[in-house]
């Protein structure tokens, strides 16, 4: 069975899988023996949810890879990070890479290694130095062996030194120290503050700001996003940090799972319009619905 | 190639799909229950306990680094051997007080209520180190602002003026702006609490529900192992 | 005595950072290197006492048998290390790959449940109403899908889809001038909290020894 | 060319600016008018109607961090109600240096009350982990929580211990919170048992509470130092021999910090003010310029 077939198949089980739950939804809240294998606090909305989103994000997975040509629009930011290497390569400057505050169970982390694998390649196509300082341990050994294959292949490993990917420590402030030293010190052209953020955010940003690097911020933070707005030349919000990475790769099945989770949001958006419709009415279904698992 | 790529990404598919399953069955599921049990409670702390295994990985590359630095008398290097006393005074400090040697028993208090070295440390130089640092964040924020806070076009004008209201509305200043009108002391305190729980709320509802979209899209294609950047393994 | 000594070391290090503000410069740079170094050692003994001394050091000292399943969290941590022998490096990726794997899936369905679905259905209101103005619901609701469209990646951005995306920009402008401006308070509070020390605590301490 | 110069100063004259708004009101109280809200009003009165048979809990929620702002509040509460001569009650929920500020502050303040004895007037009872379940259990008997006093004495030993059971014994409590404990003390203590609740809450999360004062689950409410420096301001127009108190030099009080906070603020919106008059004098220069070119 070939790999399209495959997701294919998933994607038409999830959504037959979807339409049986909703009817079993129904039953399940009125006959108790149900309960005994859902737990019923976590299916419904949730459950649905899951559900409608996975079967629509295989489905364009499956179409991008069978040729379908799919539009995505342009993003700033993301635009950015060959002209801010770029400009690393004139000034013959390092560029300097945060993956944030988060390890590896942070969604955020995995969707700024993904950029960084993008930036490393740069990187080493150039021979630009690249400097990614390391705080949470995991995060840190996970980037090391992103950059490193980056550089593989690339056809550069010999550009990849022990101290292209260095830890410096796990404490918020010591790190964020430690950077601001880097920043003004060895003044990169070029900073990344790509992921989870908590309030050091303002605190690299205004400092390399202050050095005159051209600085592209990412992440999905909501607390965290001012402060990147308003200091950084660029920044990826919340959904375009996720969708960077794949964006960067240019293969089918990553722009087709970014198409299934924009549709995935058109139907949420109508989920909402018929919803505020129906509250007009009276009828408080689909807000009652939602409220479940609250 | 297999064991180098097939393994991890297989691995990968099927302990990404254990949580998610088991998220919504009930622990008193027959057959499955004590499996879904299992998955929930215990898991979870192996993962604490594979996390904690990591922070030998980054002291390893901080002492490496440190120690080349200083060995070939790289500019700065007295600057890493205050690094590295630090990091070896306080490090053994908390490991002497986590294998129980000798005096010291307990990390941050000792058994008869006083202070360990390790908490000295930790009060007198690591805490005033955070707070001093984190206290940056109060210049920094002024100099953010005076020089982002510009009216150029309309979406710089609307972050100007919600910030000017808020910063007012927060202060006694915002009372005094109309105080001299009936009631006015109370205006911009109200408009103030207004942007925050009305159009704020909105604003960030948006970046939530999208960034909820993303992270679960990337989920996705993790599992599906068409994401594995973090891997550093690729197919081509 | 040693509370003395410990508010002077811990008054010549606050110094030490404020002193970044003008230039970078060797005392900077000495709190900086020092900070790390002290941090990291910080979290030898956190983990060490907090995670692995109870979570499996104990339990597997104490009572193998019960306990013996802890030897899969010690060989996949253990594991981690075998990056430095060059011919297994790539083992380490499996335990990465176990790591991630188990929060990715996790992450999935907490954001589905904890952040769309309630989000989602606290925007189902009716339009007139609201916590302050009769209009904040109206406001709520066209402020939510004005920026959800802004972060529609599948339409060009023109036209009425141009406009609604704008819309949302402003929206989120506003939100960000706002959350900016709030935030400021608590960063001044923090240096009220420095000051205080250099200027009031340090006297007093020093004078209560003396 | 010089107002390019005026808005792109040195970024340090806006330091300068802040250290100088930040520490000068600190050792020079300029004493801005404060007006009291109904909210700090409504604790302020409350502790007014009890007297030397009434008991207070007061418990330490917060940690070092928010201390500018929690600290004030404990101390002006803690004077309010010794100088009313009630008795109180101090435990400590927050894990992380909860038990060390309520140390400190009332290694601070009973001095000034040399004939309240320990044990008597008021009780230190200590920290217990467990925020949620601890704040259950001390609806039943506090001894249940708190077998001894922070000083490891018998609670049976300790006079006023013996008359104060469980909440039915207390007639207020005030929290003093950084995070979500108070909510707790609101949903569990004041919902189940019914006794008064009133918090000092941080600046950033005092908003979130206004719903529990409508709802009546909370009678007071201090928001950060500006509620803080509110009820200083009416104990000390209530009890005039406390301005003497609150005025000495060496002393950090919540209106001396709300002094520091109006004053930066002030200083960051004159420089916004300032940077774009410059701006808008450049632009109209420059429009002029284009006139004459053309």
């Amino acid at each position: 069975m070939g790999r399209g077939e495959w997701t294919r198949r998933l994607a038409a089980g999830a959504a037959a899988a979807g339409l049986l739950h909703l009817c079993l939804a129904q039953r399940a809240a009125a006959a108790d023996a149900a309960a005994s294998w859902y737990d019923p606090q976590r299916v419904g909305a949730p459950l649905v949810v899951l559900l409608v989103f996975s079967a629509l994000v295989l489905y364009f997975i499956h179409a991008s890879r069978r040729g379908r040509a799919l539009y995505i629009r342009r993003i700033a930011g993301i635009q950015a990070i060959e002209e801010a290497v770029g400009r690393a390569t004139e000034l013959g400057r390092k560029v300097l890479y945060l993956t944030g505050a988060g390890s590896i169970d942070d969604n955020q982390t995995i969707a700024s290694l993904a950029v960084l694998r993008h930036v490393a390649g740069l990187t080493a196509r150039y021979a630009v130095d690249l400097d990614v300082p390391g705080r949470d341990p995991l995060a840190f050994s996970a980037a090391r062996e992103t950059v490193q294959e980056a550089y593989l292949q690339a056809g550069r490993p010999d550009l990849f030194r022990s101290d292209t990917v260095h830890y410096v420590t796990y404490d918020q402030f010591a790190y964020t120290a430690a950077v601001t030293g880097i920043m003004v010190r060895e003044k990169p052209a070029a900073n990344f503050l790509i992921g989870a953020f908590q309030a050091e955010s303002l605190l690299l940003a205004e400092t390399g700001q202050s050095t005159g690097a051209i600085q592209i911020a990412g992440t999905a933070e909501v607390t965290q996003l001012p402060f990147f707005a308003v200091v950084c030349d660029y920044t990826l919000m919340g959904e375009e940090l996720y969708a960077a990475g794949a964006y960067l790769s240019n293969e089918p099945a990553m722009l087709g799972s970014i198409k299934g989770q924009d549709f995935t949001k058109a139907v949420l958006i109508l989920v909402i319009l018929v919803g505020v419709l129906l509250e007009i009415l009276g009828v408080h279904a689909i807000k009652d619905f939602m409220a479940i698992a609250g | 190639m297999f064991w180098k790529l097939r393994l991890p990404l297989a691995l990968t598919f099927i302990v990404g799909l254990v949580p998610i399953v088991t998220f919504f069955l009930s622990t008193q599921a027959p057959v499955i229950g004590p499996a879904v049990q299992f998955a929930r409670d215990r898991v979870e702390r192996y993962m604490v306990i594979i996390a904690g295994f990591a922070l030998l990985l980054g002291v390893v590359s901080v002492v490496q680094g440190s120690v080349r630095k200083i060995e070939r008398r790289r500019p700065g290097w007295p600057f890493a051997a205050s690094l590295l006393a630090g990091l070896v005074v306080m490090g053994a400090f908390g490991i002497l007080s986590a294998m129980r040697v000798g005096p010291f028993q307990g990390l941050l208090t000792a058994p008869d209520g006083g202070m360990t070295p390790f908490f000295w440390m930790t009060r007198n130089l690591f805490n005033p180190l955070q707070a001093a640092m984190f206290s940056l964040l109060a210049f920094y924020i002024a100099s953010a602002a005076f020089r982002a806070f510009r009216v150029r076009n309309v979406e710089a004008t609307i972050l100007l003026i919600a910030a000017f209201i808020v910063m007012a509305g927060r202060t006694p200043l915002g009372e005094y702006a109309f105080g001299w009108l009936p009631g006015g002391e109370r205006w911009l305190p109200a408009v103030t609490d207004w942007i925050m729980t009305v159009p704020n709320a909105a604003a960030q509802r948006g970046v939530i529900i999208g960034a909820a979209l993303g992270a679960a899209s990337l989920s996705l294609r993790v599992i599906l192992g068409i994401e594995r950047s973090y891997l550093g393994t690729t197919e081509k | 005595m040693s509370q003395l000594i410990g508010v002077w070391v811990a008054a010549f290090l606050t110094l030490c950072i404020f002193s970044f503000l003008s230039r970078d410069n060797p005392f900077f740079r000495f709190a900086e290197s020092l900070f790390a170094g002290v941090s990291l050692g910080y979290y030898i003994g956190i983990v060490a006492v907090n995670t692995l001394v109870p979570n499996l050091i104990n339990p597997l000292f104490g009572d193998f048998g019960a306990n013996a399943h802890l030897l899969i969290p010690l060989l996949l941590g253990l594991n981690l290390y075998t990056r430095f022998i060059p011919r297994i490096a790539w083992l380490a990726r499996i335990s990465l790959a176990v790591y991630i794997a188990y929060y990715i899936g996790i992450n999935m369905v907490q954001k589905i449940q904890g952040e769309i679905v309630p989000q989602v259905g606290s925007t189902i209101l009716h339009p007139i109403g609201g916590v302050m103005t009769p209009v904040d619901n109206l406001i709520l609701i066209v402020g939510v899908l004005a920026v959800l469209i802004y972060f529609y990646f599948s339409i060009e951005h023109r036209g009425a889809v141009g406009a609604v995306s704008r819309l949302g920009v402003w929206f989120l402008m506003l939100g960000f001038g706002a959350a900016f401006g709030y935030t400021v308070m608590g960063r001044v509070s923090l240096l009220i909290g420095r000051m205080n020390f250099l200027f009031i605590d340090l006297v007093r301490i020093t004078g209560q020894v003396f | 060319m010089k107002l390019e110069r005026l808005v792109n100063i040195d970024r340090r004259i806006v330091y300068l600016c802040i250290a100088v708004g930040t520490t000068l009101p600190l050792l020079l109280p300029i004493g801005l008018p404060v007006s009291s809200t109904p909210p700090v009003r409504s604790l302020f009165e409350k502790v007014e109607s009890l007297g030397p048979e009434d008991v207070v809990l007061l418990s330490f929620d917060y940690g070092p961090t928010t201390a500018p702002e929690n600290t004030p509040m404990a101390e002006a509460i803690l004077r309010h109600c010794f100088t009313r001569g009630i008795k109180v009650v101090v435990i400590a929920l927050f894990p992380i240096g909860g038990v060390t500020m309520a140390g400190e502050v009332l290694a601070n303040i009973t001095p000034e009350y040399p004939q309240l004895q320990e044990g008597v007037d008021y009780a230190f009872l200590g920290y217990k982990d467990g925020a949620q379940a601890a704040m259950k259990q001390m609806g039943v008997a506090f001894v249940n929580v708190f077998p001894v006093d922070n000083g490891r004495r018998p609670l049976g030993e300790i006079p006023l211990m013996q008359r104060v059971v469980n909440y039915d014994d207390v007639d207020l409590i005030v929290t003093l919170s950084t995070n979500v404990i108070a909510e707790w003390w609101a949903n569990l203590v004041n919902a189940q048992f019914g006794t008064p609740v009133a918090v000092g809450a941080t600046a950033v999360s005092a908003p979130k509470y206004y719903a529990f004062l409508d709802s009546g689950q909370m009678i007071g409410l201090l928001g950060g130092l500006k509620g803080a420096s509110e009820y200083e301001r009416l104990v000390i127009d209530r009890y005039p021999h406390f301005a003497r108190l609150y005025d000495r030099p060496g002393v950090y009080t919540a209106i001396k910090g709300m002094d520091a906070q109006t004053v930066d603020h002030a200083i960051i919106m004159a420089f916004i003010l300032f940077g774009n008059t410059v701006h808008f004098l450049i632009r109209r220069r420059d429009r002029r310029a284009g006139l004459r070119d053309a």
